[in-house]
C-alpha cells in the first residue's frame, strides 16, 4: 500500500471534521470534529512514519494524544461550566461577543 | 565608621516608612506600636549618627564613597553615593536627634488622630529623604533627598486633607517650592554642562583648578551658583518665595517643628555650605547674605503684628533662615550652619511648646485668647521662655553665640548688613517676647469652657520639651566658646570651603560686639514689657504702617494679582477655551468619529457566531493553500 | 508463511471453538457455583433440584430466558437498546484470545500455543478491551430512557474511568522486569515456584490490580452501577429475557477473564512447582492448562468469597479509595520498582521495597484523611443518600 | 487485492462513513458512537501500518477513556435532539460545505503530488523493522523526546488543576 492512500484518506477525515465544525451548533459535536481532526492528523504521521522507516512519526501521535485528552478534559469542563451558565451548548446562542 | 553603618543609618527611617506604610491597617488597632516603631526607626538612625560622629570626632578620615553606579551613559555615569565629613555628620545629628525627639513627642501629640499610621510613615519618609539629601555625595543624590523632603512637606502640610485650608497650604507650598527646585535644576544642569559630572569632590577640585567648560564664559560658576541660590530661596523660603512657609503651619504642630523649623527649611543653606567652593570662587555670597538680611528684616517686622502663636514662630523661623544666609553668604559657613543648629533646637522647642499650648488649649492659636498661662503649664511655660531667651540673644544662651558669630562675620562683610541684622536681632527680642507675654502672663482670657480643661501636657510630650529646652540653653555655650576659635569652628574646619572664610575674616573687638548685641536684644524684651505687659494687643490695626505690617506687606495679594490671576485667566481663555477645546479636542473628537464611523462599518463583520469567524479562516486556508499549490 | 497458513488457521479454529465454549459453559459453572457458594456461605443450600446437586439449574433458567418474551419497552431508544448488551459481550468475549492458557502442545510436528493470538501488546490489547466493556452499560442505561438506569450509568462510566487507571498503572512494575508485553512471555518469565511469582514482588501492585479488577466488573463490593437497593437494578433495570441473560453473562465472562489475567500476570500463569514439564510434549501442555485451569478456579471462588462477605461502598468513599488510595499505590510502586530495579536489580530488595513503600504511601494518605476529616454526616436513609452525592461527582 | 488493500479499503471506508455519521447524526449520543467507530477503524489502520503500540493507545485513550468522556457530559447535560432551526444561516451553510470540499480537493492533491519521498522504495521492507516499535518508541520517548515527554505531563497536570478549578463548587460548607 502506498503512502498516498493514507494520505488522501487523512486528508478526507480531515476535511469531513472541518466540515462538521463549520456547520454544526452543538459544542459537543464540534469539539467531536476537532478530535477527527487530530485522528487524521495522527494517521498521516502513523503513515509518514512507516514511510520514512522510523518511529518519531508514531512518538509524535503518542504526544498528540496526550494533548488531545488534556484538551478533551478542559475543553468539556467549560462546556459543562457554560451549560450551567446559560442552559444551552449551542455555539450560535452563545454569542456575547457580538460586536 | 563604615558604608555598613551609613547604609543602616539610611536605611532605618525606610523600612519604618514601609512598615507603617504597608501595614499601616494592622496597626490602626495598636497606634502606640505605629508610632514606637516611627520612633525606633530614628533612634537607630540617631545612635548611628553619634557613632559616624564620634568616630569623625576622633580624627577618622571622612568617608567619601561610591556605592553602585544608578545611572550609566556614554559619557556619564550618576552614582548612588555617599559623603560624611563633619558638615554631614552635624546635619545628621540635628535630623536624627530632633527627629526623634520630635517623633516621641508626636506619640502624644498625634494620639487619637485617624490617620496616625500615616502620620508616622511620612515622618519616617521624610526623615529617609532628609537623610539621602545631607548623606549624598552629589548634586544628584542631594536632588533626590531634595524633593523627597517636598514631597513629605506637601503631604504633611496636607495631612489633614479634610480641610480646605490646609490642601490649599499644602499646594502653595508645592508649588512655591517647584519655583524654586527648577532654579535647582537648572543650576544642576549648568554644573553638569560645565564639569560634566555631578559629584562633590570632582566639581570642588575642577571648580579650584579652574579645570572647567566656560558654558557661559567667564561667568559660568556665577550663573550656576545663583541658579542654585534659587532652589535654596524656595526650600529655606526667602525673599520673594518665602510666602508659603507661613500657610505650612496648616500641618500638625511637631511637623512644624520638624520640617519647617528644624530641619527641612535649612536644606538651602546646606547646600550653600556644601557648595562653598563654588561660592567662594563665584563671589556671589554677598548677594546670598543681602537677600538673607533682607529676609530677616522683612519678616520679623511682619512678625511684630500677628496674633497667631505659629504664624509668629514661622516668621520668625523664616527670619533666622535669613541670618543663616548671611552667614554663609558673607563666608561664615561655619557660623551659619552653628546658627542653623543651634536654631534647630530653640526653634523647634517654641514649636513643640506651642503645640503644647494648643493641645491645652482646644488647638486655639490666638494668643489674645491665652494669657496667664503660666501658672496652669508651668513646663511649658519655662522651656518657652528659655526658647524665647536663647533665640533673644540673652547672654550665654545659644542663640547669642550664633547670631552673634554671624553678625560678627557680616561686620566684616559689610557694616550695611551689619546694621539691619542688629536692628532685626532687636525686633526678634521684642516679637518674641511680645508673645511671651501675652499668652503666658497677665489676665486669663481663656474661654470659660476650655479653661475648664485646662492641663499640663502628657510625660510623653512634656520630656522631649525638657530634652529639647537642655541644648537649646547649653549647646551654643558648649560648641561656641571662643568666637572663631570653637570646637565648633575647629570641627568644621575641614569641610570643603569653609577654611577660606574671604569676607568673614574677625575683625573689631569681639567682646565689644558680644555687649552691643546683648544690649540690643535685652532692650527688645523690655520695650516689649512695657508695650505688653499688662495690653493686649488691640483687633484693629492702627496706622498705616502697623495695617501694612498686619498684611504682611500685601505680598500674597500681589502675588495674587501679578501671578496667580494671569496664569488663570491664560490657562482659561487660552489654553483651554482655545487650544484645549477647539483645537485638540477637535482632532480628538474627529479622529474618534472617524473610527466610530469605520468601526460601525466593520462591525456588522463581528456576528459573534464562532462559527462565522472559523467559516472566515477555513476560507483563508483554502485560499492560501491553492495559491501556494496552484500558482507558484 | 509462505505458505497458506492452513494449520495455523485450522489449529486456531479450533482453539477458538474450545475456549469460547469453555468461557460459556463456565459462565454457566459460576453461575450456579456462586449460588452454591452463597447458600454454603449463609449456611443454606442453594439451588439442588435441577440435576444433580442442582447442576442443570444454569441450563433451566437458560431455557428460560431463551423463550422469554423479548420486550422492548416503547420509551426506550430502540437501537442502542439493542445493541448495548452485545456491547458489553463482545469486549468480555474477544479479551480472551490473547490470554495464554497454558504452554504448548507438539501436534502433528507443528508447536501450537495454548493461546489463540500471542500479539506483542497483549496487555494493551487487554486493557484496550476491557475499557470498552463500559459502553455497554453506559448506552444499555441512557438508552432505557429511565433515571435510576441513567444513574447507573453515571456511576458506572465514573467508576470505570477512575479504576481504569489503577488497572493500568499497577501492571507497569510487572512490565518493568519483564521488558514485554506479551502475555505469554509474562507468563514464561515466572519461574516455577510461587516465590518467583509477580504476586510477591509486585505485592502492592497486586493488590491495587486486583481490587481494581474487582470495581471493573461491577461486582460487589463495587456493584453501584447496579445498586438493588438503590436503582432497582441499575443500568439493566429495563432489560428482560435474553438481552438481560447477555448483560448477566457478561459479568461472569469478565470474572473469569479477569481471574485468568490475574494468574498469567501475578500468579505464575501455568506453572507450578515445574509440575507442567512433566510428562511429553503433548501431556505437558495439558497439565499446564490443567494448573492454569485450577489457579483461575481458585481465583474465581475469592471471586464470589468477596462478593457474600463485603458490603457495599457508598459513593464518596468509592472515588475516595480509588483516587486516594489505590492510585496512590500503583504509581508508588511504578516508581520504586524502577528506582530498586535499577539501583540493586535485585527481585527481592524490589518486593520487599514495594511493600514498605505501600506501607508508607497508605499510612501517609490515611493520616491526612483523618487530618482532613469532616463530621461524618449522621446516616441518612438511602434515598437522600445517592442522588446528591452521584450528582455530586458528576458537577 | 491482497490481503492488506482488503483491509485498508474495508477500515478506511468504515472510517470516513463513521467520520461522516459523526457530523450527520442529529443526536450527540449517536455522533459520539460514530466517533468510536471511526477510532476502531483507525486503530485497524494503524495496525496495519504496523504501528500496534499506537493502535493499542489509540483504543485506550481514545475509545476507553475521552469518548466516555464525552458521553458522560452528554448524558449529564441531558442533550436531546438538537432543533434545525438557528442563527446559521442555510447559506453559510452551504457555503461550509463548499469550502469543505476545496480544502479536500487540495488535501487530495497535496497527498497524491507530495514529492515521493526516495526512502519510499525501502518503505516496503522497512515495515518489518518497524513492525515492533514498542521498542523503539519507548527508546525515542526517553531520549530524544524527553523533553517534550516532560513537558506533555505538565500540560497534563495544568489541565487536571485547571479541570478542578473549573468545575469545583464555590463553597464546600453547603454540603
Amino acid at each position: 500500500m502506498a503512502l498516498e492512500y493514507y494520505l488522501v484518506l487523512s486528508a478526507l477525515l480531515f476535511t469531513t471534521g472541518v466540515i462538521g465544525v463549520l456547520i454544526r451548533r452543538n459544542a459537543i459535536i464540534i469539539f467531536m470534529c476537532i478530535e477527527l481532526m487530530l485522528n487524521a492528523a495522527n494517521l498521516a504521521f502513523v503513515a509518514i512514519s512507516r514511510s520514512l522507516g522510523e518511529a518519531s512519526g508514531q512518538v509524535f501521535v503518542i504526544f498528540v494524544m496526550a494533548v488531545a485528552a488534556a484538551e478533551v478534559a478542559i475543553g468539556l469542563a467549560i462546556i459543562v461550566s457554560v451549560f450551567k451558565h446559560r442552559q444551552t451548548i449551542n455555539v450560535d446562542e452563545v454569542n456575547s461577543l457580538k460586536g | 565608621m563604615s558604608k555598613e553603618l551609613i547604609v543602616v543609618l539610611l536605611v532605618a527611617p525606610l523600612v519604618g516608612f514601609l512598615i507603617n506604610g504597608l501595614f499601616g491597617k494592622w496597626l490602626k488597632g495598636n497606634e502606640k506600636l505605629s508610632g514606637w516603631i516611627g520612633a525606633l526607626a530614628v533612634l537607630v538612625s540617631l545612635v548611628c549618627s553619634i557613632i559616624a560622629f564620634t568616630s569623625l570626632n576622633s580624627g577618622a578620615a571622612p568617608l567619601d564613597e561610591t556605592l553602585y553606579g544608578w545611572i550609566t551613559g556614554e559619557g556619564f555615569a550618576f552614582n548612588i553615593g555617599f559623603r560624611v565629613d563633619a558638615l554631614t555628620a552635624v546635619m545628621l545629628l540635628v535630623i536624627t536627634g530632633v527627629g526623634f525627639l520630635i517623633h516621641v513627642y508626636s506619640i502624644g501629640y498625634m494620639h487619637g488622630d485617624e490617620g496616625y499610621t500615616r502620620y508616622f510613615a511620612y515622618l519616617n519618609l521624610f526623615v529617609f529623604a532628609m537623610l539621602i539629601l545631607v548623606l549624598g555625595n552629589n548634586y544628584l543624590m542631594m536632588f533626590v533627598g531634595w524633593e523627597g523632603v517636598g514631597l513629605c512637606s506637601y503631604l504633611l502640610i496636607g495631612f489633614w486633607y479634610e480641610k480646605q485650608s490646609a490642601t490649599d497650604a499644602g499646594k502653595k507650598a508645592f508649588i512655591v517650592n517647584r519655583i524654586g527646585d527648577f532654579g535647582f535644576l537648572l543650576g544642576m544642569f549648568t554644573l553638569f554642562a560645565a564639569f560634566g559630572t555631578l559629584d562633590f569632590t570632582t566639581i570642588f577640585d575642577a571648580a579650584e583648578a579652574g579645570n572647567f567648560q566656560q558654558v557661559f564664559g567667564a561667568s559660568t560658576l556665577v550663573i550656576a551658583t545663583l541658579l542654585l541660590f534659587v532652589g535654596a530661596i524656595g526650600k529655606s523660603a526667602q525673599i520673594p518665595l518665602y510666602v508659603w512657609l507661613p500657610d505650612a503651619m496648616e500641618g500638625p504642630t511637631p511637623v512644624s517643628a520638624l520640617i519647617h523649623a528644624a530641619t527641612m527649611v535649612t536644606a538651602g543653606v546646606y547646600m550653600i555650605a556644601r557648595s562653598a567652593v563654588l561660592y567662594n570662587i563665584a563671589h556671589t555670597g554677598e548677594i546670598v547674605a543681602w537677600i538673607g538680611v533682607l529676609t530677616a528684616f522683612f519678616a520679623a517686622t511682619i512678625a511684630l503684628t500677628q496674633n497667631d502663636i505659629k504664624r509668629i514662630l514661622a516668621y520668625s523661623t523664616v527670619s533666622q533662615l535669613g541670618y543663616m544666609f548671611v552667614g554663609v553668604g558673607v563666608g561664615a559657613y561655619a557660623s551659619g550652619i552653628f546658627h542653623l543648629v543651634t536654631h534647630a533646637f530653640f526653634k523647634g522647642l517654641m514649636f513643640l511648646t506651642a503645640g503644647s499650648v494648643m493641645h491645652a488649649m482646644a488647638n486655639e492659636l490666638d494668643m489674645r485668647k491665652m494669657g496667664g498661662l503660666k501658672s496652669k503649664m508651668p513646663i511649658t511655660h519655662w522651656t518657652f521662655l528659655v526658647g524665647a531667651l536663647a533665640i533673644a540673644g540673652f547672654p550665654f544662651l545659644s542663640g547669642f553665640w550664633s547670631k552673634d558669630e554671624i553678625l560678627h562675620s557680616a561686620w566684616g562683610g559689610s557694616p550695611l548688613i551689619y546694621g539691619i541684622g542688629l536692628i532685626t536681632a532687636f525686633l526678634t527680642a521684642f516679637y518674641m517676647f511680645r508673645l511671651i507675654f501675652v499668652t503666658f502672663y497677665g489676665e486669663s482670657r481663656v474661654e470659660p469652657e476650655v479653661a475648664s480643661h485646662l492641663h499640663e501636657s502628657p510625660s510623653v510630650m512634656w520630656v522631649p520639651l525638657v530634652l529639647l529646652a537642655i541644648p537649646s540653653a547649653l549647646i551654643g555655650l558648649l560648641l561656641g566658646w571662643g568666637g572663631h576659635e570653637s570646637w565648633f569652628h575647629h570641627f568644621t574646619k575641614a569641610v570643603a570651603g569653609f577654611s577660606s572664610e574671604a569676607h568673614g575674616e574677625a575683625s573689631g573687638n569681639v567682646i565689644l560686639f558680644m555687649v552691643i548685641s546683648s544690649v540690643v536684644g535685652l532692650a527688645g524684651i523690655a520695650f516689649a514689657w512695657t508695650r505688653y505687659s499688662k495690653r493686649v494687643p488691640s483687633d484693629e490695626p492702627t496706622g498705616a504702617l502697623h495695617r501694612l505690617l498686619a498684611n504682611k506687606y500685601y505680598v500674597d495679594e500681589v502675588y495674587n494679582a501679578l501671578i496667580v490671576q494671569p496664569v488663570k485667566n491664560g490657562s482659561h481663555f487660552l489654553l483651554w477655551q482655545l487650544v484645549d477645546n477647539g483645537i485638540i479636542d477637535g482632532i480628538v473628537n474627529g479622529v474618534a468619529a472617524l473610527i466610530r464611523f469605520v468601526g460601525g462599518l466593520l462591525r456588522r463583520l463581528q456576528t459573534g457566531l464562532v462559527q462565522v469567524y472559523i467559516v472566515s479562516m477555513v476560507l483563508g486556508i483554502v485560499l492560501f493553500l491553492a495559491y501556494y499549490l496552484f500558482f507558484t | 508463511m509462505e505458505n497458506f497458513p492452513l494449520f495455523l488457521i485450522i489449529s486456531s479454529a479450533v482453539k477458538i471453538l474450545i475456549i469460547v465454549h469453555m468461557l460459556l459453559i463456565g459462565v454457566m459453572i459460576m453461575i450456579w457455583a456462586e449460588r452454591r457458594v452463597s447458600g454454603w456461605m449463609q449456611d443454606r443450600l442453594g439451588p439442588n433440584r435441577v440435576g444433580p446437586q442442582g447442576l442443570l439449574q444454569p441450563v433451566a433458567d437458560g431455557l428460560k430466558f431463551m423463550f422469554k418474551e423479548d420486550l422492548i419497552p416503547n420509551h426506550v431508544d430502540k437501537p442502542l437498546y439493542v445493541l448495548a448488551p452485545a456491547m458489553l459481550l463482545v469486549p468480555a468475549l474477544v479479551v480472551v484470545a490473547v490470554v495464554p492458557f497454558g504452554s504448548s502442545i507438539e501436534l502433528f510436528g507443528e508447536t501450537i500455543n495454548l493461546q489463540i493470538a500471542d500479539i506483542n501488546i497483549g496487555i494493551l490489547y487487554i486493557l484496550a478491551i476491557t475499557s470498552l466493556g463500559v459502553y455497554g452499560v453506559v448506552l444499555g442505561a441512557w438508552a432505557s430512557n429511565n433515571k435510576y438506569s441513567l444513574l447507573g450509568g453515571l456511576r458506572s462510566s465514573a467508576q470505570m474511568i477512575s479504576y481504569e487507571l489503577t488497572l493500568g498503572l499497577a501492571i507497569i512494575g510487572v512490565l518493568m522486569l519483564t521488558s514485554s508485553l506479551s502475555l505469554r512471555t509474562i507468563a514464561i518469565e515466572q519461574g516455577a515456584y510461587p516465590w518467583q511469582w509477580n504476586f510477591l514482588i509486585h505485592f502492592p501492585a497486586f493488590l491495587a490490580f486486583t481490587t481494581a479488577m474487582f470495581a471493573e466488573t461491577n461486582r460487589l463490593p463495587f456493584d453501584l452501577a447496579e445498586a438493588e437497593q438503590e436503582l432497582v437494578a441499575g443500568y439493566h433495570t429495563e432489560y428482560s429475557s435474553m438481552k438481560f441473560a447477555m448483560f448477566f453473562m457478561a459479568e461472569y465472562m469478565n470474572m473469569i477473564v479477569g481471574s485468568a489475567v490475574v494468574v498469567t500476570l501475578f500468579l505464575g500463569g501455568w506453572h507450578f512447582f515445574g509440575l507442567e514439564n512433566v510428562g511429553g510434549p503433548v501431556w505437558s501442555g495439558l497439565i499446564s492448562f490443567g494448573i492454569f485451569f485450577v489457579k483461575t478456579a481458585i481465583f474465581l471462588f475469592v471471586f464470589i468469597w468477596v462478593r457474600w462477605t463485603l458490603p457495599r461502598f457508598r459513593y464518596d468513599q468509592l472515588m475516595n479509595f480509588g483516587w486516594k488510595f489505590l492510585l496512590p499505590v500503583a504509581l508508588t510502586s511504578i516508581v520504586v520498582t524502577g528506582a530498586l530495579w535499577i539501583t540493586t536489580g535485585s527481585r527481592l530488595v524490589v518486593g520487599i521495597g514495594n511493600v514498605i513503600a505501600a506501607f508508607i504511601v497508605v499510612s501517609i494518605v490515611a493520616g491526612l484523611l483523618v487530618m482532613n476529616k469532616t463530621p461524618e454526616p449522621a446516616i441518612r436513609d438511602d434515598d437522600s443518600q445517592i442522588t446528591p452525592s452521584a450528582l455530586d461527582a458528576i458537577e | 487485492m491482497n490481503p492488506e488493500q482488503i483491509l485498508f479499503i474495508l477500515f478506511g471506508a468504515v472510517s470516513l462513513i463513521g467520520a461522516i455519521a459523526v457530523i450527520s447524526f442529529r443526536h450527540p449520543i449517536y455522533s459520539a458512537l460514530s466517533l468510536i467507530v471511526t477510532f476502531f477503524a483507525q486503530a485497524g489502520l494503524f495496525i496495519l501500518l504496523g504501528a500496534h503500540f499506537v493502535a493499542a493507545v489509540q483504543v485506550i485513550v481514545y475509545a476507553g477513556a475521552i469518548m466516555v468522556l464525552f458521553l458522560f457530559v452528554i448524558m449529564l447535560l441531558n442533550l436531546g435532539t438538537l432543533s434545525a432551526k438557528g442563527a446559521i444561516s442555510g447559506k453559510l451553510k452551504g457555503f461550509a460545505v463548499i469550502l469543505g470540499i476545496l480544502l479536500a480537493i487540495e488535501g487530495v492533491y497535496i497527498a497524491v503530488k507530495a514529492p515521493n519521498d526516495p526512502a519510499d522504495a525501502s518503505a516496503e521492507t522497512a515495515i518489518e523493522s518497524v513492525s515492533t516499535t514498542t521498542y523503539n518508541i519507548g527508546e525515542l520517548l526517553f531520549n530524544e523526546y524527553l523533553l517534550p515527554f516532560e513537558v506533555t505531563s505538565l500540560i497534563l497536570l495544568a489541565a487536571l488543576i485547571g479541570v478542578i478549578v473549573l468545575v469545583k463548587r464555590e463553597s464546600q460548607e453547603e454540603s
